[in-house]
């Protein structure tokens, strides 16, 4: 994983998603909670409006919204399919 | 995060029937084990809009993927009264015809075995974060959607 | 009686890891398929009034047990939409951690197989004449009970 | 199997039954039902008295009395304990 200043996250991105942003792994301007950081998201990649997927801080997803620590690890995940 | 970091479950390509066989034989020397429950998934050559399934593309979250297994693992584990349990996934491609999941139960009756492997195999396609990208011979693709 | 002798089911000692993988790898031909379930049963050495499980000795009257796995065989695939089915059982002898029946479920997704499968184990359990003297490591010996 | 008489049966045995009858397959007096052969057995292996087991009747189990034809293949069943 790169560094990430205390001003930015760690974003990880899967499947569509990561289809979507182009890349898997950056790193990203921290928002305070996921709802946030969702409508950043949106924001520069309208597509995502219309996809579903949750967001995992530090590998715990919770369907509320939950706040983001800075530098943490935040993970875009469509829904699974494995199997 | 836990300190240790779980086994890996996952195996790059296609999961094949030599390695299955292999880990049956490895529980001879368990005699206490009366019975084993065993799933696999096998990718399907589905035609979607009049295009055949090629194969699949696995990706995954892998660290979190591995909490999530550990988890499933551990729950069985305190609900029923099982032996042993193997959990694998693939990893990047596995042809239409393959397997890409085998999950392998053990526990001295067939009742456990049984109830235990359903549980699981529901659970890692419901809550373990991993991807299937469908190619069709054509070379268009879809992101696989599970039922 | 019926007209056509049904395929036996039956195999002379243990049934080996290497037989169920090969049965497994035969399957991926067959790309309809998306879900495999199987089922082994494994002699456990269990101890009764301090003797312990050497063998289980298998015998059955064969003819009538083929009809029954026939008429087993033939209702799951009325119930369920399976795309196949394999079962095998050992006669003769078979040591404690060796396998003794094997059964194979295979349709395109998993819940078929997964109901199929342990209705099929139950029934073998219950309604084939086949039955087991238990041999202790002393050379006594008794007649296995299914629970 | 053995060619039997018309006032025989095929006789069979299996698992702790044939052990008692110390054979697997014998040819045996005809009875006309089941439960006149368990009476006719029982009197030749009274061990078999406090013993459980089903008769089958050319492969066909009933478990209430059933009629046996002469030449018929009759089985002595114990309980299954196949698996």
């Amino acid at each position: 994983m790169n560094i990430v200043s205390e001003k930015e996250i760690h974003l990880l991105a899967f499947g569509m998603i990561a289809e979507v942003l182009n890349s898997q792994e950056r790193t990203w301007p921290w928002a305070m909670d996921t709802d946030a950081l969702r409508a950043d998201l949106i924001h520069i990649f309208p597509e995502l409006k219309d996809m579903p997927f949750v967001i995992a801080v530090d590998m715990e997803v919770n369907h509320m919204n939950q706040p983001i620590p800075p530098g943490a690890t935040v993970a875009l995940l469509p829904p699974y399919s494995g199997g | 995060m836990s300190e240790k970091k779980p086994k890996s479950i996952f195996i790059q390509g296609p999961i094949s029937g030599v390695f299955v066989g292999e880990s049956i034989a490895k529980h001879q020397s368990k005699t206490d084990i009366g019975a084993h429950a065993l799933f696999l998934g096998q990718v399907r050559a589905d035609v979607r809009d009049g295009q055949r399934v090629s194969h699949i593309d696995y990706s995954a979250y892998e660290d979190m993927a591995l909490q999530k297994v550990h988890d499933i693992r551990e729950a069985a584990f305190g609900q029923y009264p099982l032996t042993c349990m193997h959990i694998y996934h693939s990893l990047g491609t596995v042809g239409a015809g393959e397997i890409s999941l085998f999950v392998f139960v053990s526990s001295p009756h067939r009742d456990a075995a049984f109830t235990a492997l359903r549980q699981i195999v529901d659970q890692i396609k419901s809550d373990v974060p991993i991807w299937g990208k469908e190619v069709f011979v054509d070379g268009d693709a879809t992101w696989k959607v599970n039922r």
